[in-house]
């Protein structure tokens, strides 16, 4: 018999690499007068739910997804975080 | 002489290649990805479009479709592999060739004509191309900077495994490092461009140098059957 | 349930899902008794206007729409014409302005989305895509963010199914501010003998259900936004966002192609807007049937969907297919190859009643024609707005002033200034972000007047066209969308090609209003005479009302494209200067009026003076010395006077050309008139010397003034101003002669290319 | 004086409005053997850093980014997460 096991996973692009996208909003951010904010990256998250026997199998799913699907080792790190599955993301409380 | 054309769910220049290739005098014949054999293909091209959709990255999914396993087993046989444009991006996901092809520094799809300087002439790829010429064709792309670390771009240059290259007057369109359009493996039979040779085989359309590179592979399949 | 909690309760049921009680009372004299709270909402979005036409369709009945060549009209879901050699094109322009108001990526996405479908469910491979696009000034960021996210749209959808952009339209007016137009036209490729029908006919017959799932996108969409004053502040107008999946429309294309190639349908509808509520019903209606709805075998994406949200939601990427029992296990293995979700959701009946049921227990029984061919028809009034300009009758004398009222205005200065128009300049900025050669058949994208796309395997080659002219239209509707269709038929004949059919899209104000009802009515009527004098048949169009918003109604806008066909694309001819030492002449005659011209956007017009009027026997001759001329190889270059007038014609011939031309040119008229006017009826071509006197006789056969400008070369346009009157600069100094136009080639590129990155702060 | 405060957003479509992205990766999921993955959603990640004189005013500012330039509040709903700044994400650890 098997769980479900919720994770979210954050693909970033690596340190060091050039990351256009960020750029871009940072150029953006004064028009919105926005003018002390820096370091700006953009990636891509994913949400998942994993049925496995046991948390450990559902890490190693996830992980070996990450790895082979969801990121280019070349040009992106990622991080992977376990989430309640309660928690699934509705519209933001702000 | 025979050449499989890949049909990814999402491929939108299958039809584009077959067409190409018949130009160059040779035939194909398409290949749906859940296939696991390529029919017997003396080669193969990975054609243009969203496999998937493409949404996650270029070419991430289309890696895992069952005829990859054929493609990959081609191309350590020694066969021959072109592909082109989304073609290029499996190949690259596929690390059939070296690199990523990352989004293009304008943060804009790119539909332009540009110019190739051809780096070699003495492959497969490239043999028929006139001395001296450069190709004009257009690209078509959202994903198509070329990236490498750049202790590996020496390498990869030093290795000639540089086939094209974005030349005056238009340039380099999407922030490619030192203005790669194409590459090839070290061993010489694989091959991956951004540009669209097929859509640029007839004069009609605009230009026909994209012809010389299509008649570059099927010669070389002639030769190869001479050969064998 | 969304659509019902979403406008105060007091008001009555039938109010609060947009209908009126005259049409309450209309809907329970059909049903012989009161509709229940299902039929009511599938009642409100089929009698939407969007859905019924029901302000419109008494005009529209007045249109042009028979033809020798015509093999589907309006009535189906795009126009089919024969285009030879067994081929025929379907083709159609559909508008999705509110949607892309409210969230610009998503809206332009799924209106090319949608207009794919029609094309597909016609049996048709899409092979060309066009988009006119209408935005107010983008200098702010609002608007730039709007003109961003339309064209990314646009771009995101047509480039990932893989169907050329060839063309489109782009304008900037304050008018569309609040209320942008995306309108997108698309051409498909068919056997002759191959046409899709959108009609369910034989009972037992099976209604299969494929592509997306389906959720609670766009639910009250079409109802709520195409039917009621679109305004940003209430967000009780705003429907639960469409969202476009190319991927997936890409997999319904190819797998709808596949399964009318094999004969496996015996009828196809996409659904659009009112999704599976219009689908089943017009199937029905059409086929003379009825048909029996299980919503429990509805694929859904959503749990706890309503009855009535299954029914009308506008869920993208997806079709009804009409199958005999026979072919259901071929057609399902089709969508499982191509993974599309499908089910049987209906049966034809033979009672004639749309009859929805869930579980067993039958929730609506209405007769399908009530809710599509028999739905009402609203009687509008119509009135012409208390001041306007009207257009001189033909042949009207000029008008005495120069037309240029601000002083000390050099020619060339003007006509850089026009060039660096945003609604003028290069449209590269946009048209780059397309893919325009995908399908490798485009001879022509979004460069010249026309799209040019050779048809494989025969000689012919396809040529679309769009065009509109919204700033006449706020003086004269009817002289605008007779110039629009004019525009777009020369845009045709300049490559020479004729003709095949014309297809539109009516973008008004708010129909109870008789001024916006005027403007519609007029433009119709406009359009229709046009039509017919140049004899191109009506196929089909779209009708988008209700374009307000606080800051007032849109310029009426009647956005025209044409389809044509070139025999033999040898014959083809193209804009640009190709030698030096070719001879230039002006086909057709220069006539007065600045009004609605971008001159007089740039320098204002007399309060006396009018937008230019059209003689259409003129029109139809210049189409006809233009095409004889191109099929016997007289022309090297054609070029139709459009927006900017003779001077922009020749700038861009020269631009494209990189050839520049020594000209001299008559001023009978004011230099104004001669140089930046927009009078119809003229083209701009280029010849070999050698072939003068076939041209002259070719041209006076038909009554069409030729006359010499001068010759090709250089890398200057110069153009010298013969005879009286004189503008600006030059009358300052009391010269009676103007200033000669003159100015290097590389200025002129320079402005042209710079016009839209510089208004969207990008150069 | 300032301090600098990291955070990053995650931009996810809305519960109830189509996931194209999601959809593509979850049906090519059984061609990576991964059956038991469902619920899948792509979005976005952004990270940044905010120059503030106070906690609170980052906050602020994070959140009418996130509202005003990061997401678009018809069809996306964004949550944003207080960062260490030490933690900018690193190559993985994987
Ligand atoms: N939004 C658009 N998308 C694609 N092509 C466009 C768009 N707007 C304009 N074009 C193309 O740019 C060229 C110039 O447009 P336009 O000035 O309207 O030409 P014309 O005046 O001859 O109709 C044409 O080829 C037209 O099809
Ligand atoms: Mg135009």
């Amino acid at each position: 018999m098997t769980d479900s096991y919720r994770f979210s996973v954050s693909i970033m692009p690596k340190e060091g690499i050039l990351d256009p996208q960020g750029r871009a909003v940072e150029a953006a951010l004064p028009q919105l007068d926005a003018v002390n904010v820096h370091y700006v990256r953009v990636g891509r998250r994913v949400d998942l739910e994993v049925e496995a026997g046991s948390e450990e199998e559902a890490w190693t799913m996830v992980d070996r997804l990450a790895q082979e699907l969801f990121a280019n080792p070349l040009i992106e790190s990622w991080q992977v975080d376990r989430q309640s599955v309660t928690a699934r993301m509705g519209p933001s409380e702000k | 002489m025979k050449v499989a054309v890949v049909v990814f769910p999402g491929s939108n220049c299958d039809r584009d290649a077959v067409h190409g290739v018949e130009l160059a005098g040779g035939s194909a014949e398409l290949v749906w990805h859940e296939r696991t054999d390529l029919g017997g293909a003396d080669a193969v091209i990975l054609p243009g479009g969203f496999a998937h959709g493409d949404y996650l990255r270029s070419g991430a999914i289309a890696r895992f479709s069952p005829v990859m396993g054929a493609v990959r087993d081609h191309a350590e046989r020694g066969g021959l592999v072109l592909g082109i444009c989304n073609g290029f991006q499996v190949l690259t996901e596929a690390r059939l060739l070296p690199g990523v092809l990352r989004r293009n520094t304008t943060l804009r799809f790119e539909h332009r004509w540009v110019r190739l300087s051809v780096e070699r002439r003495d492959t497969a790829f490239t043999h028929a191309v006139p001395d001296g010429l450069t190709l004009r064709m257009p690209i078509a792309h959202g994903e198509g900077a070329y990236w490498l670390p750049s202790a590996d771009l020496d390498a990869l240059a030093a290795n000639g495994q540089v086939l094209f290259r974005y030349a005056a007057p238009e340039g380099n369109p999407n922030g490619s490092e030192r203005a790669i359009a194409g590459v090839m493996n070290e061993r010489g039979n694989v091959c991956g461009l951004m540009p669209h040779p097929e859509r640029a085989s007839e004069a009609l359309l605009g230009s026909d140098d994209g012809l010389w590179l299509m008649r570059s592979l099927v010669e070389s399949l002639a030769r190869a059957r001479v050969a064998a | 349930m969304t659509l019902l909690s979403e406008r105060p309760v007091e008001a009555p049921l039938h109010r609060r899902l947009g209908l009126t009680d005259d049409e309450l009372s209309a809907i329970t004299s059909k049903l012989g008794r009161a509709p229940n709270d299902l039929e009511l909402a599938m009642f409100s979005v089929m009698w939407s206007e969007h859905c019924s036409y029901k302000s419109s369709r008494s005009l529209l009945r007045t249109l042009p729409t028979k033809g020798e060549d015509v093999l589907a009209g309006p009535g189906e879901q795009a126009g089919v014409v024969r285009l030879g050699d067994g081929l025929a094109v379907a083709f159609k322009m559909e508008s999705h302005n509110h949607p892309s108001a409210v969230e610009p990526y998503q809206g332009a996405s799924t209106g090319v989305g949608g207009i794919l479908r029609d094309i597909v469910a016609m049996g048709a491979r899409p092979v060309a895509l066009l988009d006119a696009l209408k935005f107010g000034w983008p200098d702010d960021g609002p608007t730039r963010r709007l003109v961003n996210g339309v064209v990314h749209g646009v771009g995101g959808y047509g480039n990932c199914v893989g169907v050329p952009t060839v063309g489109g339209e782009l304008t900037f007016d304050p008018t569309y501010t609040a209320n942008p137009l995306v309108n997108v036209m698309c051409i498909g490729l068919l056997p002759e003998d191959r046409i899709a029908r959108a009609s369910a006919a034989t009972p037992g017959s099976l209604a299969v259900l494929y592509g997306s799932t389906t959720g609670r996108d766009g639910i009250g969409g079409a109802s709520v936004l195409a039917s009621a004053n679109f305004d940003e502040g209430s967000a009780a107008m705003r429907p639960s966002v469409q969202v476009g999946d190319p991927f997936a429309g890409k997999l319904l294309i190819e797998s709808t192609l596949e399964l009318v190639e094999r004969g496996l349908l015996e009828g196809l509808q996409d659904l659009g807007a009112a999704g599976l509520t219009c689908a089943s019903s017009e199937l029905a209606d059409r086929g003379g049937s009825g048909m029996r709805i299980d919503l429990a075998a509805v694929p859904r994406r959503e749990a706890g969907m309503a009855p009535f949200e299954v029914m009308i939601s506008e869920s993208q990427e997806r079709m009804l297919a009409i199958v005999a029992p026979a072919r259901l296990d071929e057609v399902l293995e089709v969508c499982r190859r191509w993974g599309l979700p499908a089910a049987v959701v209906g049966v034809v009946t033979d009672d004639g009643d749309l009859v929805v049921v869930d579980a067993g227990q039958e929730l609506a029984r209405v007769p399908a024609r009530a809710l599509a061919s028999e739905s009402i028809e609203i009687p509008r009034l119509a009135a012409p707005p208390a001041r306007r300009r009207a257009a001189p009758a033909p042949g009207d004398t000029p008008l005495a002033h120069d037309g240029l009222p601000e002083r000390g205005m050099d020619p060339a200065a003007v006509l850089e200034a026009l060039l660096g128009h945003p609604n003028i300049g290069s449209r590269a900025w946009v048209t780059t972000q397309y893919d325009q050669t995908v399908g490798a058949d485009t001879v022509a994208g979004c460069a010249m007047a026309a799209g040019v796309l050779r048809v494989k395997g025969t000689q012919r080659a396809i040529v679309v066209a769009t065009d509109s002219q919204p700033n006449v239209a706020l003086t004269d509707p009817a002289l605008a969308a007779s110039l629009a269709v004019a525009e777009s038929a020369r845009n045709i004949a300049v490559t020479g090609a004729r003709p095949l059919g014309l297809t539109n899209c009516l973008n008004f104000g708010d129909p109870g209003v008789p001024e916006a009802y005027w403007q519609l009515a007029e433009s119709v009527r406009g359009m229709g005479e046009a039509a017919l004098a140049l004899n191109i048949p009506i196929t089909g169009g779209n009708v988008s009302l209700y374009n307000e918003s606080p800051l007032g109604r849109i310029a009426p806008t009647a956005q025209i494209g044409v389809v044509g066909v070139l025999d033999d694309v040898a014959n083809l001819v193209g804009p640009a200067f190709r030698h030096e030492g070719d001879v230039v002449v002006l086909l057709g005659e220069t006539g007065a009026g600045l009004v609605g011209s971008a001159y007089e956007r740039l320098a204002g017009a007399a309060p006396d003076d009018r937008p230019p009027s059209i003689e259409l026997a003129r029109e139809g001759a210049l189409h006809e010395v233009l095409r004889r001329a191109a099929a016997s190889h007289l022309l090297e270059s054609a070029q139709d006077v459009s927006g900017g007038g003779l001077a922009v014609a020749i700038a861009e011939s020269a631009i494209w050309g990189s050839l520049g031309a020594d000209l001299v040119a008559q001023v009978a008229l004011p230099p104004a008139v001669v140089l930046f006017g927009e009078s119809p009826s003229r083209a701009v071509v280029t010849i070999n010397p050698s072939n003068w006197n076939e041209l002259a006789r070719l041209a006076s056969g038909n009554r069409v003034a030729a006359k010499m400008l001068g010759q090709v070369g250089g890398d200057r346009l110069r153009i010298r101003l013969v005879g009286v009157g004189a503008t600006g600069a030059a009358e300052e100094r009391g010269a009676g002669v103007a200033d000669a136009l003159d100015v290097p080639l590389a200025d002129l590129r320079r402005a042209w290319q710079q016009a839209l990155p510089r208004v969207m702060g990008e150069a």
